[in-house]
């Protein structure tokens, strides 16, 4: 799989079909995870705001995706030097700081109603997702005000590197360290906690972002790769 | 041969005078604060005392931060120590300890002085000492490898705001729990910090070396 | 196994462009390499990427028969470049004391090398008090004081007087005579016999 | 012509990075110490907030001022200035003005945005900046002086101390008299403290210069 | 009033210590002054006296008729030492843009200097990019940049190569027809006539 992909031309021509392939399963999910996501009865405590559910925590779900995504193409960069997952990793980090920003605001809208309060600074799950934004803030910076294209890219694929270390941390915070946030109540030992009536919908829903992400990376990536080869015809052209 | 190196950062950030002059003059700013006198009680101030401390301590790593590797860098000295025998990671983790010791160190010993100074219970202020200890060395060794991936660029002091804070921010609320004395998470909050501390030791000093090899080259 | 260095169609890139492209030489043991080009040609490069410092972007350099990513020639060479890395604010002794036995010396031959160089009388005094040559002098009692077989010169005869060139003439033909290896960037022509390779 | 080398040292220190960063780190760690909790009442946090900006400040023209001559005097840059047409009084003057503007100006904007994040009254935090914006060129102007007498000596860092430390004293005492806010003195500790900073505006300069041309010597 | 640097029996001191005494000298308009000596014996600390940034241990400096404690010959004079007090953060162009208009030419004039150099390709690059040889035809170029009488030159030559040398003999040689003077410490023969002072 990495093998094929990493030849910029194979490339290519599997993106070429897969990306809209990915954008139509998008489309489709999310249409019927909102339709059943609508219709579900108020929660007993937390009411209508319950619905807030299912674009919070999907989107959460996919900030995470997003940057393993990130970390990988950085490590197969770093160490493969594959010009793909130079360009993979570089067309990520926008997405995975959307996605992540979505889960902060989803999030803080919830937290009104349900804790009476945007935001809690002694929150860990709140902050280490906080972190994770800054973390992709951070790494399109570091892109960005580089001079030297290849040492720029090894120095960002060593900070998403490091950056790895926060993701075991937002899944677990809220069992390390006692939290105003849910816990652990869909993806843990013995089954979900929540009703089906809220749990299909819900884990449509995330179908459907992940795929929307994959879509969106895959076109960025295209585009990325396209990019560069310009540029290097420039610099053939200018020798 | 590490020994001979830690020696010499010590002495040169010595001479550059993070040190003596940041306790000192942390003493004092922080003795100043009891004009404040806000009424009898003494818990404000003691808290007053436990939130300059934790800023005190951030501060006086990040602002030490570009002189890690950037001096190293621009007048051939990383070359030197890139070419002698020890591998680059015990190199770079020498040079997280040395500032460290100079810039965290004397902090930590002088924060307790104040605290107590303060009206904070003599109990808090160990407390204090042993998370301005532990918080310094994650500072030191997550700083600098935000400072060694910004060797790249030329921007690199508003760049490694941008890396290194969101590393910072844990240690910062974990530091701030523990410094919270008395609270019950207190405890926990310590479990927490030591681990950040451990797993930057551990984890800092691979990236560190791999950022000023890139950078080297 | 005879030391010696080889290096097969190598190119080294800077900033995106590339400065040079399949160069190869071969340097055995006890001959020395000027290498000459104007200003901003890649000598300076090129000593970095056979130092080990600066990956090559394409080609080999095989050094004592084993090919590397590096580390055995990182270790095996005295790189002596634009730069000494000396630092102003210590003493002429302590930083020699350091750099000497970072490389690999004894403290015993690092103040011999000093007083070779004719530094004995300075060695109190803080770098940044030294002069131009004799910090230069401070550079290379280093290649010395610590034994290592490849030496990668960087205009060493530059702020150097009269006599300071001929003593660097002299250490770099006893290197040689002992079987070391000897590659010198400079502009001007070296004071011993040498191939020439123009950038 | 002084407005170039404005702009020259001012983007030196920005790339080197004093001023975003420690606003950023300022402002997180300040927030961090809500988690602190001092019970309900604002009075304590907003109190910790006057400290943590003062001692804020007091390190950052401390750790900034290093770099403010060393560099130029090492690189030969110290040499150059000596020889434009602007005396080096003028040059001093506005290198401080420059690091006051990228280290103390960011922190005083940061200062009161963080007080009242912990609960201090409007009204205070208008003090508070105003405090720290007057005392950040009284700290710029009295270290560069420390700064720039600290040059001859190879161990400048403790000397510095020795040297900048007692001079600091009084705007600290003002400052932190001056931010306690309501206290009756307020006002005339600010008149101090604007006395203590015009003084040192106007004298420090000749300091500097003379200790300049002493060390290019 | 023509002008003329007149020397008369200088002593210098570094650390307590005398380099030199009863140094004299007179370089009139349109000369060239090489000052030799080995390693140490205080050319650049000579150049630092005449340039007006060290005070001499004795003796007087004359220019241009008028005995001062060196404020005049401080904006007259260009000081092109072992350091060019580049900041490698910077890039080329901004660097001589400061440097040249902080000795009183206009930006035009640092452009005009900049391509006389050959540095027109490179004045994007930041310095600390730039190799030996083109940090210092940066430091050059202001020299040509904004005009100053008096040329205090120490190794002029050093890191440049072969073109470099005759461009630097060039500009030197078109300043000397100028009526201006020229100090060069220096340990090879300069490609100009030039009077010799030896330390
Ligand atoms: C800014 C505030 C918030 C942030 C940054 C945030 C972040 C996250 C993240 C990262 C996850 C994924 C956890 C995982 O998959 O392991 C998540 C899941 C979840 N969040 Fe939030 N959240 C916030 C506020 C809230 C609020 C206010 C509520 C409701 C009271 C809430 C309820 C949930 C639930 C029910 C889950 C699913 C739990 C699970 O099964 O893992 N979140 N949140
Ligand atoms: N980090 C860098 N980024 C971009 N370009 C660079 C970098 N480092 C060097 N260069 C460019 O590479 C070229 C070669 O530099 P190098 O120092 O090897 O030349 P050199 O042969 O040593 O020149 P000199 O004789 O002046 O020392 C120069 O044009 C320089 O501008
Ligand atoms: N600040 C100082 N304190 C003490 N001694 C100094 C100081 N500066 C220079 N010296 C000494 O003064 C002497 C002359 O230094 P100077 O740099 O003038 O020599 P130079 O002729 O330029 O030598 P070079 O040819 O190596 O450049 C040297 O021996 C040096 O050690
Ligand atoms: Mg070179
Ligand atoms: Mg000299």
């Amino acid at each position: 799989m990495i093998a094929t992909l990493a030849n910029p031309y194979r490339f290519m021509a599997v993106s070429r079909w897969l990306a809209p392939l990915c954008g139509l399963a998008a489309v489709v999910l999310i249409a019927w995870g909102l339709t059943l996501g609508l219709a579900v009865p108020p929660d007993y405590q937390q009411g209508e705001t319950v619905k807030i559910m299912f674009v919070h925590v999907p989107a959460a779900w996919t900030a995470m995706f997003a940057y393993t995504g990130l970390g990988a193409a950085s490590f197969s960069s770093l160490v493969f030097r594959h010009a793909v997952a130079d360009a993979a990793a570089r067309a990520a980090a926008p997405l995975g700081a959307l996605f992540t920003l979505a889960a902060l605001i989803t999030g803080s809208l919830w937290g009104k109603p349900m804790w009476g309060a945007w935001w809690v600074w002694g929150d860990s799950r709140l902050v280490s997702v906080l972190v994770l934004f800054l973390l992709f803030v951070g790494y399109m910076t570091l892109r960005a005000s580089i001079e030297d294209e290849a040492k720029g890219a090894r120095a960002a694929d060593i900070l998403a590197l490091v950056g790895l270390i926060n993701l075991p941390v937002i899944k677990f915070s809220v069992d390390w360290w006692n939290t105003l946030h849910q816990g652990e109540s869909i993806f843990r030992t013995g089954g979900p906690l929540i009703a089906p009536v809220y749990l299909n919908p819900l884990l449509l829903m995330g179908a459907g972002y992940s795929f929307a992400f994959l879509a969106l990376w895959l076109t960025r990536t295209r585009a990325e790769i396209r990019l560069r080869r310009a540029s290097v015809l420039a610099m053939r052209g200018v020798a | 041969m590490l020994a001979l190196l830690m020696r010499r950062e010590i002495s040169i950030a010595w001479g550059r005078g993070g040190g003596p002059l940041l306790a000192v003059a942390f003493l004092i700013a922080a003795a100043s604060l009891v004009p404040l006198s806000l009424g009898p009680a003494p818990g404000p101030l003691s808290a007053a005392a436990i939130g300059v401390t934790w800023v005190a301590l951030v501060l006086a790593t990040l602002l030490s931060l570009d002189r890690l590797f950037q001096h190293d860098l621009e007048d051939g000295c990383l070359d030197l120590l890139a070419l002698g025998a020890p591998p680059l990671e015990a190199v770079c983790a020498v040079k997280c300890v040395a500032s460290w010791l100079v810039n965290g160190a004397p902090l930590a010993v002088a924060a307790p002085a104040a605290a107590i100074a303060l009206g904070a219970a003599p109990s808090s202020a160990i407390q204090i000492a042993v998370a301005a200890l532990t918080g310094g060395i994650a500072f030191a060794f997550v700083g600098g490898a935000g400072a060694a991936i910004a060797l790249v660029s030329r921007r690199g002091g508003v760049l490694m705001a941008v890396i290194v804070l969101p590393l910072l921010i844990p240690p910062v609320i974990f530091g701030g729990a523990l410094m919270a004395t008395g609270s019950a998470g207190a405890s926990q909050a310590l479990a927490l910090l030591l681990a950040y501390a451990l797993a930057s030791v551990a984890l800092a000093p691979f990236a560190m070396a791999a950022a000023c090899r890139n950078a080297l080259g | 196994m005879i030391t010696a260095l080889e290096v097969n169609d190598l190119a080294v890139a800077r900033g995106g462009r590339r400065l040079f492209e399949k160069l190869a030489f071969r340097l055995d043991a006890g001959r020395m390499l000027a290498i000459a080009g104007p200003n901003g040609s890649g000598k300076t490069s090129l000593l970095r990427a056979i130092a080990g410092l600066l990956r090559p972007a394409a080609g080999t350099i095989v050094f004592e028969g084993a090919e590397d990513s590096g580390h055995a020639r990182r270790t095996a060479c005295h790189l002596l470049g634009h730069q000494e890395g000396l630092k102003g604010s210590r003493t002429a002794a302590e930083e020699l004391a350091f750099q000497a036995r970072w490389c690999g010396a004894s403290p015993a031959a690092a103040e011999l090398a000093a007083s070779r160089l004719g530094l004995s009388r300075l060695m109190g005094l803080e770098v940044h008090r030294l002069s131009a040559g004799q910090k230069r002098r401070l550079a290379l009692a280093r290649l010395i004081a610590a034994k290592r077989p490849l030496w990668l010169l960087d205009e060493p005869l530059a702020p150097l007087d009269i006599a300071g060139r001929d003593l660097a003439a002299e250490l770099m033909s006893e290197h040689l005579a002992g079987g070391g290896l000897i590659l010198a960037a400079t502009h001007d022509l070296l004071p011993l016999p040498a191939d020439r390779l123009e950038l």
